[in-house]
């Protein structure tokens, strides 16, 4: 049985508003899902909190739209607990680079093959239009009345820094481009990580919308971009925030190992040595 | 003769005084003594002052003791800075080494008359007979062995064990440094002396410490996956883990902080396998947000918080028992979480396995609320029936039920089938959100009502269980003492104390202390006229806690002091009877409590 | 006539009943009413359904009341989501959008008959006279005005203000509009006239919210600094704070998270100054482990919990009372923070102020516990007169105190100068490690003791703090209510309704939850024969908190209910009468909680 | 009165190991304080727990020896509650990079004028053993008993990708070199960085020993290194972990403004607008 990306909408009324850019963003993910071809059940999805993290509660999959900033932990639980499933995680710019941000790199580090979404629209929305760490500096928020006095994270230049084996951006602006970055990341065996410009109707900025992007958007491939070249992914992510690249900014040809391959290993080669469960007390005996 | 020795020994980092300790404990362990043994250091990481206490018996021993039985100082200035500790009294044999110069009637312990005193070169015996001073602690072990029968046989195989990598000769020169000790002591008897009695039957003993019975137990009840971050006095579940946990199909993660500790966890068993994290307070405290999350998505999880002195950092390597209202009430909204308490390090096992049953069969975390004596000290226990122990898995879903699957359906006790990813037809969204039924999100308030009611209403049944309670002494006595944790030790001994003294005494141990199980309390209280309730907590939290729930009987008082003070049985036997004259002038006005 | 009006309103998202409800809101506010005014939405972000209460009476109103007097229909569909939250009855005149197609005696409403119903032509009346849709919200006021005659005046000043920078031709039609609606009314007359009698006096009232009116009496009590990070419902209080706080030399950070949201107000407090965070049931669960490291510094510290529904995510935008453990208990060891419950929006400020105070004099943080309700309804309040309240400012050491200065002297009230970086001769290190009087770490026993008993002792005053309690009602009246936060609110009218029915009953209002202040609570529950303690938590967490602390009367009960299913002053009082048929059929019985 | 070294060492006696390489670290930051001038009660030092977290007892200044992690908040709260205060904050690497680790970037990106210094031992000092973010993969510790399956994290690169104004690395081996870095970044005006290779003698590894560092070390100043070009920076950091580079790798030779430099400008600007403290109900007034 083949899967469409109607198996993969769930029946619950997303809550999102009219026009808000994570409407594409799911249906993204539905597309590339059905390309993938994992059965629903065969997929965890996990999320924090954030109107973008409601993202897993519109799929079939198996979803956990956990606490604000905890997706990736969550995930790696699941994943290294049943290697087998595909387990997909993402969130807004607030849950995974502000509160959330302690966990990125390790968990890349970690390298399990998880592919994490961020929908970033520059601003929480959920809680009503506060400064978000993607927020450019200068930006009047109800929290910061007077413009943020801080400078903005750059998302894509830290999770290379961080060493992430793939690391693309897309936009709803462009969903061929953004279904085929999401299904590319899926299917990279290792940490996988794609920024989505994921614009706010409500709360964003007028140049951040889905209009402003189809004029500002840039394909990496068409500029030439080597997606295999760490220095080259580092120099064009620093241009994020002026430049909206989309693709692949980099993609380790060499995948590493990953954790739970590691630990795979380590359980085929140390289980033989296991006392039965039922004598594990024998350990503690005294001759 | 005797049947229980209190050997305490200090001296500084490199003088191997807690070896000494841990070849006489399991030598001990091997000759079928009942025994145990702590340990305590200085602030400084490495090369200030440590110590340890040994205690020796033919039967159980349910505490590390009080007053030395014998003393063993090194130096003086190290062993002067444990203290309370290790005290040393009037029927205390001390042993020294004479290089310090200390005269044995100028002792630096003011206001003790020791029972004897022995200045003993041990430096120069060990120079001597093993060719290193490093050997210093191997002629205190022999010195034991000559005065108090000790060890004799066990410390030298086990020295043969250790040191059999390391070829011969070393083995040999400490075998010369112990004969030579066993002679010293020969030649120097104890006035009066005082040999330990042989132990009455030769049953093989475990031995080990809390944290490593905790995990062992986890991995027997299924546990495979671990997530923690490392803090002291818990850390030793996590390297138990790095250790055993692959082994079992298992698998371990250290993470980068305690919440994604809690989180993997959570994770894994969303993923439907038996997770468990482990820290101590300030790993609770982060925790929180978390433990609330696993309580509405109703998921398992083994939750170990070994307590230390608190608030904050506190006194890190010092018990407590104050993290109890923590356990309780931690995390916002109404949470309900079942909370265990073991009492020495061989309960820990039974008590482990009991919290993985409670957390599968009621689907919520579970905590494991063990102390930092409990955890780190070492015991000898007697083997375990493991076959006697059940194992429970989480309800499943049957078929039909995956037609139409709801997570969360209402049922009669609670308890909701229960999918994970990987399962077909399971599929759901669990959520830190409310939800109805399926799971979905909902922020209508009767639905709320109803299910924070399934959720407290499915821990019902642990109201009623009794099996989680001991009962010493005489069940209609009309005085009791309560003792939680490794206080339930020196309160068994207490109440011993107390009816040696006449007093109609009885204790109570509780094991489970959340929910707060009504019939096993007011059953031990029925006909109950004054009590107290002992533990380690400048609060006197489980009073308290038991104040929220029962009517105690009026005569009963809260008995609690910051931790790193341990109690003694015989204060605990002065207090109850200081509690039963106020309660005889004073018949009229409300309780005291102290 | 009437002396109080309750008016429901729903529709759609761009429907602007929000803001007919704020306009309506303090027009009755300038014409001298007492009001108020709730809000509810959908889950949608935006668009979706949204709704308001609005209470407008001669006298002070304590809630948002229960069944509608006049129920604003602009959609059924809409309307029907609010379900409880927009109870029409007999007695309601229910208006609604005629394009709708429902007949009047079709309404979707089971099992109630309405007083009188008008179908309006909203839609048709806006476009006609104002020239667009959007003024259908401008033709609600305006036959809110002619039938009810609220806002005849003050609606349209207040949209000519509001109007002002777009042009005079905006407010030109809509004030055509409200004529317009105002001469249909007068059109359509109601069968039973009921318009809101005139106030008895023009007092300039003050018309905000909770978390403004908090935030303003955090900056009056000399704050200078807020750290913290968004959730609902106690943005607001960032959002001011924002805005307002550089004007008073102060600054605001918004953080990554919880945890460096109140960690920052521990080091700005640290250095000095008088700072806060302000948070939701999830931060504050996160903010456990800096709570209790404040706690053992001895830092004075304001923190804000709007109490919103649990657990975890649970129902952010709706109010529940479920997080009074986790205020008094959560953080792991022996600690023991104020908690102060506002509830109302008026009564926010002197509490806030007080919580300034607290945590100044005693060196703690200091709880501010509100909930969903108070923070986000609009409130209209009495003048304040502020130059009544005082400011504390933590006592500074002097200069012979700083010649040898030590941070946690032993005084006589436990509370030990402080001082802050830049004072010099004041330098010491603040620490989460147990400590000894200088401020070094320590891990001795006796000192740990010592220094609990200082941070529990010095609370000590606030148990005897009657100031912070209000009673109504006859003192000695044997049958009571209790009730704290926004329930109290209903409570004061369940008792009105209970004395005019009869009953010998009194109320008490704690604003001071912990320490529990057991003077107040003694002398307030001396000859209580009955009694209940209303909430809004599943567990009835006040009346578990008290039984810690105090032996309540045996028929005193819990009545409690979780969040988002608020109480109705008529069941208080039927279920105060049926304890007291319990009490009396059921004497030998212990109480019965419910 | 000029200050000297001993003007800022404390009674306190240190608990580290002996030959500790956070002696070191104390010695220089004495040096470097008495080469600043400012007097003790005029710094405010903060740190987490381990080890290294003990810094500010040995110290006479005022010393906030926090909580786990949390040096970075406490320290912020300091500088903007109270300017005109030198702040330092210190740690070790489990402290700054794993627990810690998602204060950091928001520090950094913050720019307040605060000197944060890691002494960076690649493992958990204080709780005996245990792996640290920075320890190399395969690492055998109490664990990691089969090997840690880990990428380590790399703090150089990060505090780069995260925008800091100075960084720079430096060893106890090098007291001299050690005692500059840490003076040229007190005196940065805005978020300085220095990692300190400080080596654990009780449960380090035996290449991570002073000994050890003598041989690896070299100045970045003898490689002709332009800490003013961020792309060479970013270049050398990539080595952390192989090379023991010392001296400064990147200082931004035009230091943006700080954070508490934006505070007082609106708090100047902000301040003649306000309502008396008493009349602040007036804002709330109806007519
Ligand atoms: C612990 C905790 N803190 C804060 C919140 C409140 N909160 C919910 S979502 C959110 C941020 C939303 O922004 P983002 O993550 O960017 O997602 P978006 O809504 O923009 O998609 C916040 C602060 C929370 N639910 N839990
Ligand atoms: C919240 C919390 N988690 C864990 C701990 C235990 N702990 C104390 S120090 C430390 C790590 C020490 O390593 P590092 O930060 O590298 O400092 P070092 O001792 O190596 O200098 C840990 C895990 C704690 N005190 N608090
Ligand atoms: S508030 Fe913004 S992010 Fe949230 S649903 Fe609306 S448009 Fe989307
Ligand atoms: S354990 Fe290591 S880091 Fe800690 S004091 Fe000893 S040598 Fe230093
Ligand atoms: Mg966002
Ligand atoms: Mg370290």
């Amino acid at each position: 049985m083949t899967l469409t990306a109607k198996d993969f909408k769930s029946d619950l009324k997303p809550i999102w508003c009219p026009g808000c850019g994570d409407f594409g963003v799911v249906q993204a993910m539905y597309r590339a899902l059905a390309a993938i071809g994992r059965p629903p059940h065969e997929i965890a999805f996990v999320s924090g909190i954030g109107c973008s993290s409601r993202i897993p509660g519109y799929t079939t999959a198996y979803g956990f739209n956990s606490v604000h900033g905890r997706a990736l932990p969550i995930a790696q639980g699941i994943k290294l607990a049943r290697p087998q499933l595909l387990v997909l995680a993402a969130g807004g710019d607030g849950d995974g680079f502000s509160i959330g941000g302690g966990h990125v790199p390790h968990a890349i580090r970690r390298n399990m093959d998880i592919t994490y979404v961020v929908m970033d629209n520059q601003i929480y929305g959920l809680t009503k239009g506060q400064l978000s760490p993607t927020s450019p500096r200068g930006l009047q928020t109800v929290t910061s009345v007077g413009g943020s006095l801080e400078q903005p994270i750059n998302p894509l230049l830290y999770v290379l820094a961080y060493g992430a084996g793939f690391v693309a951006q897309g936009t709803p602006a462009d969903m061929a481009g953004l279904t085929a970055v999401i299904e590319e990341a899926i299917r990279y065996p290792g940490f996988a990580f794609v920024n989505v410009q994921s614009p706010c109707v409500t709360y964003g900025q007028e140049n951040q919308q889905i209009k402003a992007h189809r004029e500002q958007m840039k394909t990496l491939a068409s500029l030439g971009h080597d997606a295999t070249n760490m220095a080259a992914a580092l120099a064009r992510a620093q241009h994020y925030g002026s430049e909206l690249y989309t693709g692949v900014f980099y993609k380790n040809p060499q995948p590493p190992q990953t954790f739970e391959a590691q630990a795979r290993e380590r359980q085929t080669q140390l289980g033989p040595s296991a006392r039965p469960r039922d004598r594990i007390l024998d350990m503690f005996r005294q001759q | 003769m005797t049947t229980d020795l209190v050997i305490g020994m200090a001296g500084s980092g490199g003088d191997g005084i807690v070896s000494a300790g841990e070849a006489l404990l399991s030598a001990a362990a091997s000759e079928g003594y009942h025994a145990m043994m702590t340990k305590s250091f200085g602030s400084q990481i490495r090369g200030g002052e440590s110590s340890c206490r040994v205690r020796l018996s033919t039967e159980p021993v349910l505490n590390p003791g009080g007053t030395l039985d014998v003393a063993v100082a090194l130096n003086w200035d190290d062993f002067l800075k444990f203290g309370g500790e290790l005290p040393v009294g009037g029927n205390t044999v001390v042993i020294y080494e004479s290089k310090t110069g200390v005269l044995p009637d100028k002792l630096p312990l003011t206001g003790v008359v020791p029972a004897e005193v022995f200045p003993v070169p041990l430096q120069d015996l060990a120079k001597e007979f093993a060719g290193t001073e490093k050997a210093k602690n191997t002629v205190i072990l022999g010195l034991l062995a000559g005065w108090f029968g000790v060890g004799s046989k066990g410390v030298l195989a086990g020295l043969k064990k250790r040191l059999a990598k390391k070829g011969p000769e070393l083995f040999e020169a400490n075998e010369r440094a112990f004969q030579a000790a066993l002679r010293y002591a020969a030649e120097h008897p104890l006035a009066r002396p005082r040999s330990l009695r042989a132990p009455p039957k030769l049953t093989p003993k475990l031995l080990t410490d809390g944290n490593d019975m905790c995990a062992a137990a986890a991995i027997f009840a299924g546990c495979q996956f671990f997530s923690g971050y490392p803090i002291t006095p818990s850390t030793e579940i996590m390297q138990f883990m790095s250790r055993e946990i692959w082994k079992y199909g298992g698998a371990l993660v250290q993470c980068e902080d305690e919440i994604a500790g809690i989180g993997a966890a959570v994770g894994a068993s969303f993923a439907g396998k038996k997770a468990m994290t482990a820290t101590s307070g300030p790993g609770m405290s982060l925790k929180a947000e978390m433990m609330g999350l696993a309580t509405i998505a109703e998921l398992p999880l083994g939750v170990v918080n070994v307590q230390r002195g608190g608030p904050s950092t506190g006194l890190p390597t010092k018990t407590e028992q104050a993290d109890l209202f923590q356990a309780v009430f931690s995390a916002h909204g109404d949470v309900a979480r079942p909370i265990l308490a073991p009492t020495c390090v061989a309960d820990s096992f039974g008590l482990t396995v009991e919290a993985f049953n409670m957390a599968e069969e009621y689907q919520t975390p579970v905590i494991i609320l063990s102390d930092q004596e409990i955890s780190q000290r070492k015991e000898t226990c007697d083997p375990i029936d493991t076959a006697a122990l059940r194992v429970v898995d989480r309800l499943a879903p049957g078929p039909a039920e995956l037609e139409d699957y709801k997570r969360y359906r209402f049922t009669e006790t609670g308890v909701s089938p229960i999918s994970h990813p990987g399962m077909r037809g399971g599929n759901y969204l669990a959520a830190g959100i409310e939800h109805n039924e399926h799971g979905d999100p909902t922020a209508n308030g009767v639905m709320h009502a109803r299910m924070n009611s399934k959720r407290f209403d499915k821990l019902r049944p642990l109201q009623t269980r009794k099996d989680l309670f001991k009962t010493y002494g005489d069940p209609d006595a009309p005085f009791a003492l309560v003792a939680w944790g490794s206080t339930a030790g020196v309160a068994r001994e207490a109440l011993a104390l107390a009816q040696a003294d006449g007093l109609k005494a009885k204790l109570l141990v509780p094991y489970l202390l959340f929910p707060v199980a009504t019939a096993a309390w007011t059953s031990f209280f029925a006909g109950v006229q004054a009590g107290l309730i002992v533990e380690q907590s400048h609060q006197g939290q489980l009073y308290r806690l038991l104040r929220m729930y029962l009517d105690l009987p009026r005569g009963v008082a809260s008995f609690a002091r910051s931790g790193a003070n341990p109690f003694q049985p015989k204060e605990i036997v002065a207090k109850l009877r200081r509690r039963l004259d106020n309660q005889r002038t004073d018949r009229d006005g409300q309780p005291h409590e102290e």
